[in-house]
């Protein structure tokens, strides 16, 4: 399936982008931060939450197909 | 009753000492109030290895931002006895010196505000996806990190 | 480091919104500061046996008031690491809806401040001796109580 | 010795005067409340703290001539 992954923070200065398209045939958070990790070395010096519809989710939630976002710590006020 | 529908949270640059006096001025008419709580935050020029902060620039996710700061607002209304509440953040740069969070909380008594806006400024640091970028006066940056 | 003369705390009427923006706008310079926190105390139009409070009329013992102002002033600076701290109280007439008192804190960090404020409203509330008396739409009036 | 008395709020509403100087020959605080309460009759139904230089101090405290004050509950704010 062809899921939507935004990046944001200091997480969008490693992939030089903020939001991408993506075919994807696995089946959760684990195994998409692999193809991640794959495609983008220097994520794995980087400190993020994943988010799926605007929640949080671990590495073992399923990917639904929905949106998909990168988030470093949250630093806002 | 405040109408709790989600709103928009965001402000583009910082948010003017004007924008809050006037907001205080709409709430007189409202005299169930008996004491209101503001919380400002307000870029620090923090020395950093020789360099100073000069401006913070914000970015957000922005929808789920918004969707946190309403289950912010909803949560707060439903622990405490608030009449109105009221949030603003700060999008794109904050110079140092000027304001990057306003929140405002009214109730008919005082004891209420001061655990009302604590709760609501914390859950803002905790939960809500917004990210700050300290940019020095050399114009090189380092990102926030919130303690 | 604000002065820590003792002031006059005072002010005849109303404490106005605009007051309170230019008093938020003065601290714009000061860049150390990272996290402001304000109370507001506002008239409130009780009804107390069928009889609406239209104004509270406040005096006080005026030079004991700034006193005791001024030992709960020195007395937060020692407890907080405060960068500055403002505090405003009417005399004479104010009405529902108006503002009556004003505490204005401000540090680099947020926590404390919440624990700054709080800590100065309520010994504003026990320590202070000034004496409002509410005032109905028909003219009688009655002495307000804090809770 | 001549002290002057100051009152405040719902007690000036008794004594119907804001200040004055009485000659007191006494020596404590309860004793100037004994002279206070025989001139005021309805001081008796009302509560109040007694303030000397400023400070508050209670029934045994000594008279030094100083300003007294009669404080009815505050309700500042």
């Amino acid at each position: 399936m062809e899921i939507s992954i935004k990046y944001f923070g200091q997480i969008a200065e490693v992939t030089q982008i903020n939001e991408e398209y993506i075919e994807f045939s696995g089946h959760d958070v684990s195994e998409l931060l692999c193809v991640l990790h794959s495609k983008y070395e220097n994520l794995k010096h980087k400190d993020f939450q994943v988010a799926q519809n605007q929640e949080l989710v671990s590495e073992d939630t399923k990917i639904t197909g929905e949106t998909i976002a990168l988030l470093p710590p949250f630093s806002g006020g | 009753m405040e109408p709790k529908k989600p709103k928009n949270v965001f402000q583009q640059g910082a948010i003017s000492s004007e924008f809050i006096g006037n907001s205080i001025a709409k709430h007189q008419t409202k005299t169930s109030i008996g004491a209101h709580n503001i919380f400002l935050g307000q870029v620090r020029a923090d020395v950093i290895d020789n360099k100073t902060v000069a401006a913070i620039e914000y970015t957000a996710y922005d929808d789920m931002a918004n969707a946190k700061f309403h289950e912010i607002r909803e949560s707060a209304f439903e622990k405490f006895d608030l009449t109105c509440m009221h949030i603003y953040h700060s999008l794109g740069t904050v110079k140092a010196g000027e304001i990057c969070l306003f929140v405002f909380v009214s109730s008919p008594r005082r004891k209420v505000v001061f655990k009302a806006l604590e709760f609501i400024v914390e859950a803002i640091k905790a939960d809500v996806p917004v990210f700050g970028k300290e940019i020095f006066e050399d114009e090189t940056h380092q990102w926030k990190v919130n303690s």
